[in-house]
């Protein structure tokens, strides 16, 4: 199976051969990969250097931590890529991003309205929790929509807590 | 002369001084809140009494629920450790009544250091040098402070008066953007302390936070144990400390002269038991008292790695009166020791605080390390209390050794379920300027990027590449063995989710 | 002067030598077997190549597979650790020829200690005592050992010439049950070591087991380290050790005595690198010379406790041609330090080996607690390898400290998965004779019986029966809820399976 | 729920009133009963004092490895102690012992034959696992039958070795 990995906006195409080689450009390398006591921590062998890493799936690819670094992977199979290719766009930009709260906590303020218009990087709630107040901000300019929250709302973690469109 | 000790804390401290009690013979007496039942602390102590439900409020700032079970269970003292209730004269009046030894000092010095504004003043008194600030007594309010500032000068510094650790701390540029700030650091300080007042202190740019051990026994004997460099902080929290500093490096004479102000400022209140005093070190080596924390420091253990005193079974044996088992020519320094702070938090998103269920762990172990730490596989990481999970201290012959071990435990410590500021270690132990000691306390915040941290090695973005492809890879071979095609549609997350509970 | 190192074994021991490599910044390799690739040298290491199948014979003895491996992936070194190829002369001699540093002494060194009755004689000539035995050199018959065994005596010991760690040993009373021994030490030893070949020596009755660390450099520099007590045994497997000895105590003539003899030991066979002279100790203070272990040892933590020197980094100085960090006289001692080893063994079912996957460990840490392990949750431990598991060494001012600290340490310590010898270094740490520091080596199979040990608590056995209880009723509360009742004729084992799965 | 739980030959009667109480004799306790982390690893605190114990099923009970000391129990709930009572006997200490290889190993030699008479604690086997000779012996006098293996053998966990009627 052949996929296409983009890390730091580089593309590189990984021939997976069999279990214990992958094939890349007309570099055939032998590789053991296995996953450590079930967890997403795995260990690689790949000629002769031993690598770990934490690997979690992400929206839209996967997180590698190793040695101390995250890399976001990007991982698509040949067939995905030709359709992508074929729908000729990116993957939109556009669309609505919904705030989640990242872990259970107190709602401390919401600097924002409904309707109000925000940069990347501008705070939309600030969220209490272990004793620390961390600040949530938003990924991208946008406008504020569907406040649900307000301050002194207890809240779950991954529970939605206003919206940018 | 006590026999049994409550340890009114949780988390690797409370497991610390379990340890030392243990080690001294002492039986146990564990507190806890219903988010604790199944914590370390509880299953190491001789005795578990439940407090109450999660909040600190309701369980271990309950002091009154605290000594209750002392005096029902027979506990002759209490360690408060630190936070909670360990800097509260109230709480430590409140065991004397009760007829309990606090294990720390005497209510009076608590609350003449308690009150930073009023220790400021008692210190200056005997001639010890403070950072310029608010030096009245009192509770001043926003209009005082406010009023106060500009004789002061930007930028300054709001500080809570009953505070620690940075909670309630703000930096201020300017008059215009006081009063936001002071109303936020008044509302964290009021969770954190209850109680939300503030005073003003000159900020000192390129300082080094410098602070000195100290013990003190009930018989007027009064020893330091050398200095710990606390400057690498982010938003005024530690997470580096090291001792020797090497700021002072080898100016002994810089060393004994802090030294022995610690030990006037600590005579200067009649302090016994450990405490620590905190000081502002300039670039020209011109030190400021800053506070006294009257309590076991987080960073106690760098000073037992390079002194060999074990500071806890100490501040036992000095609230069962005996005599200081040192005199200040008994205590030699040996090597270099570092203290990485690991939280649960995310350094890759703006050191998130991060919860959930430890599914997995590995400690770095072997020569020269130690772990304090209060959680394991299978506990549960709530976001009621502070992040600091683990505290990795390691001990080298030399700095450079030391470093290199910490490097070296940092990437053996493994913990799976949720995310850590190790990363930030590495990237910390990597970099050029903390090898060469050159750093402040605004070092992280102002000279540190993590997405552009030096060390990285080249090859590893492909094998990043390599290893999240072999991960999808089985993924989707797994998935296509056994899950029906009908179910495709579910997301990624369900997928691996239920991928992961086939494989077990 | 090399940059890589390739560790040439497992477990424990690779893992601590990987550590040392890494702190001096030296690259390292590691060497596994099929049963291996999850290991934790393989898992720490830069570089990992695979050797073979699980069993030793078809890996970790493969010496001419790992020259290949380390002349192919340029390690200029090879650290042999301890068993397997540490102390083969003719592997020693395979790396010079390859032009790979061996880190140990030299092929001459090892072949004359190697060889237990060679090493007698040689050291006997320098004036070093000697316990009386098989003093001719060359292997001997059945007939020709049952022929001098009278005239040593009986008791006496049969002992493997290539051994150590206790295999291939036989201890015998009479000459009639001699020829059956023989031949079960003969094969125990061509298991372990690939030689049958063995020799005689006279059972010291009362004796115990204290050893002398020392190292050499390549310019002539021969140091000791002090002493190590290793009396504490078990079919002369040691178990626990310490230093320093209890029976040495404060007799500093005694310890300088055996420190030099030990020292001109080493250099009759021009000894370069860490080793060990073992000595036996009877009752009246006489020593006499046992054997020179040419490696480094299991129980080399101790050492490093007391004294604060990193004994496999010095080792990899002294094979970089470094002289000795230190002299004689800077040599110190502080404290002491105890080692419990942890095997994987049942000591409530005659110390039967323990296999299986451990689910779930807890390691005691905190202030002088030092683990060394290879083992972690989810790894499995294997009937291929010895029972080691882990060394848990611990330091304190005092004997009194060390033991109180063992004791705390040993109760936090939690394995799953497998059972291990921990209840009985707990059990240790109770009796009146290891605290009072009266024991030879016979202790643990003649005075102590793990079904009367001492210290129990009188209320365990209810609170034993309470918790069966609640097990119990647990168990066929939610049996009830989830099976039916047609599936209740399945054996306990099962349902507990399912239960678990089910709580997963 | 009442049972017996007998110990070192001593029998405690024991009820458990609900999920946090347990009787015993006239005596209410409380108690707090957690497995940790889904392991055979649980934690009690009973009247405020806190224990830790590894408990595990065994033939006839459970194993309870309680601060360093093994302690074997026998549990039963009213029902079947009448039960056994009405039946009249001792479960019988006779009966055919499968002596089952405790871990994988080789096996080195067998020392008895079939139809010889052993003693409890002869030597029946000796298993080489992890370096290590291990005897296993009788627990109890018999005949030896079915010997299964021969010196050489490689045996899984848990195979029969032999038998002793």
């Amino acid at each position: 199976m052949k996929y296409i990995a983009t890390t730091d906006e580089k593309e590189i195409g990984i021939e997976i051969v069999d279990e214990h080689h992958v094939r890349i450009g007309d570099r055939l390398i032998a590789v053991d990969f296995v996953a450590l006591s079930d967890q997403p921590l795995y260990s690689l062998i790949v000629d002769g250097k031993s690598y770990e890493a934490y690997i979690y799936p992400e929206e839209g690819g996967w997180q590698v931590l190793l040695m101390g670094r995250l890399y976001h992977v990007h991982v698509e199979d040949e067939r995905e890529k030709r359709l992508r290719a074929a729908a000729g766009s990116k993957v939109a930009e556009t669309g609505e991003f919904h705030l989640k709260a990242p872990m259970p906590g107190l709602v401390v303020s919401v600097p924002v309205s409904e309707g109000q218009s925000v940069e990347k990087g501008d705070v939309l709630v600030i969220l209490e929790s272990m004793k620390m107040q961390n600040e949530l901000k938003s990924p991208r300019a946008g406008t504020v929509s569907r406040i649900r929250v307000k301050p002194g709302d207890s809240v779950e973690q991954r529970q939605t807590l206003l919206s940018v469109v | 002369m006590f026999n049994k000790v409550l340890i009114a804390n949780r988390g690797e401290i409370a497991v610390r001084i379990l340890r030392a009690c243990r080690e001294l013979g002492l039986e146990t007496v564990a507190v806890y809140s219903e988010a604790d039942r199944q914590a370390l602390h509880v299953r190491y102590a001789d005795e578990a009494y439940l407090l109450g439900p999660a909040p600190s409020r309701e369980s271990y700032l309950r002091g009154d629920k605290i000594i209750e079970i002392a005096k029902k269970c027979g506990a002759g003292a209490i360690h408060p450790g630190y936070g909670f209730l360990a800097e509260r004269e109230d709480f430590a009046e409140a065991c004397a009544e009760a007829g309990i030894v606090f294990i720390g000092p005497k209510p009076s010095a608590i609350a003449a250091m308690g009150d930073k504004a009023v220790a400021r003043a008692t210190v200056a008194k005997s001639g010890v040098p403070v950072v310029p600030g608010t030096e009245d007594v009192g509770d001043l309010s926003d209009e005082e402070l406010l009023a106060l500032a500009p004789k002061i000068g930007f930028p300054l510094l709001i500080k809570a008066t009953a505070g620690g650790g940075g909670k309630g701390m703000r930096e201020v540029r300017s008059l215009e953007e006081m009063p936001t700030l002071l109303q936020s650091a008044r509302r964290e300080a009021e969770a954190a302390f209850g109680d939300g007042n503030v005073y003003l202190e000159k900020l000192i740019e390129g300082a080094r936070h410098i602070e000195i051990q100290i013990l003190a026994d009930q018989h007027g004997n009064v020893i330091h144990l050398g200095e710990r460099e606390c400057s690498l902080q982010r938003r005024h929290q530690k997470l580096i400390e090291e001792s020797p500093s090497p700021f002072i490096g080898t100016d002994e004479d810089l060393r004994q002269r802090m030294g022995e102000v610690a030990v006037r400022a600590a005579q200067a209140v009649e302090y016994v038991n450990a405490g620590t005093i905190e000081f502002l070190v300039d670039k020209d080596k011109n030190f400021y008292f800053l506070e006294m924390n009257t309590r076991l420091q987080v960073e106690h253990p760098v000073t037992e790695m390079v002194t060999g005193i074990d500071i806890v079974k100490e501040q036992i044996r000095i609230a069962r009166g005996r005599q200081l088992s040192y005199t200040q020519e008994d205590v030699s320094f040996k090597g270099h020791a570092i203290e990485c702070r690991i939280n649960a938090e995310d350094p890759f998103n703006n050191f998130m605080p991060s919860t959930g269920r430890i599914t997995h762990s590995v400690l770095p172990t072997g020569p020269g390390v130690r772990v304090d730490t209060s959680v394991y596989p299978g506990f549960e990481i709530t976001p009621y209390y502070d992040p600091l999970i683990a505290k990795l201290i390691v001990w080298g012959e030399t700095r450079g050794q030391a470093i290199l071990r910490m490097r070296r435990a940092l990437e053996e410590y493994r913990i799976v379920g949720i995310r850590t500021n190790i990363p930030f270690h590495q990237m910390m132990m990597d970099s050029t300027r903390f090898i060469a000691g050159q750093y402040d306390t605004r070092f992280v915040e102002e000279r540190f990027d993590i997405e552009k941290a030096e060390g990285g090695s080249d090859e590893a973005p492909q094998i990043a590449a390599i290893m999240a492809t072999l991960a999808a890879h089985q993924q989707t071979q797994r998935a296509a063995h056994v899950v029906r095609r009908a179910e495709r549609d579910t997301s990624n997350w369900k997928w691996l989710g239920r991928w992961e509970r086939l494989q077990r």
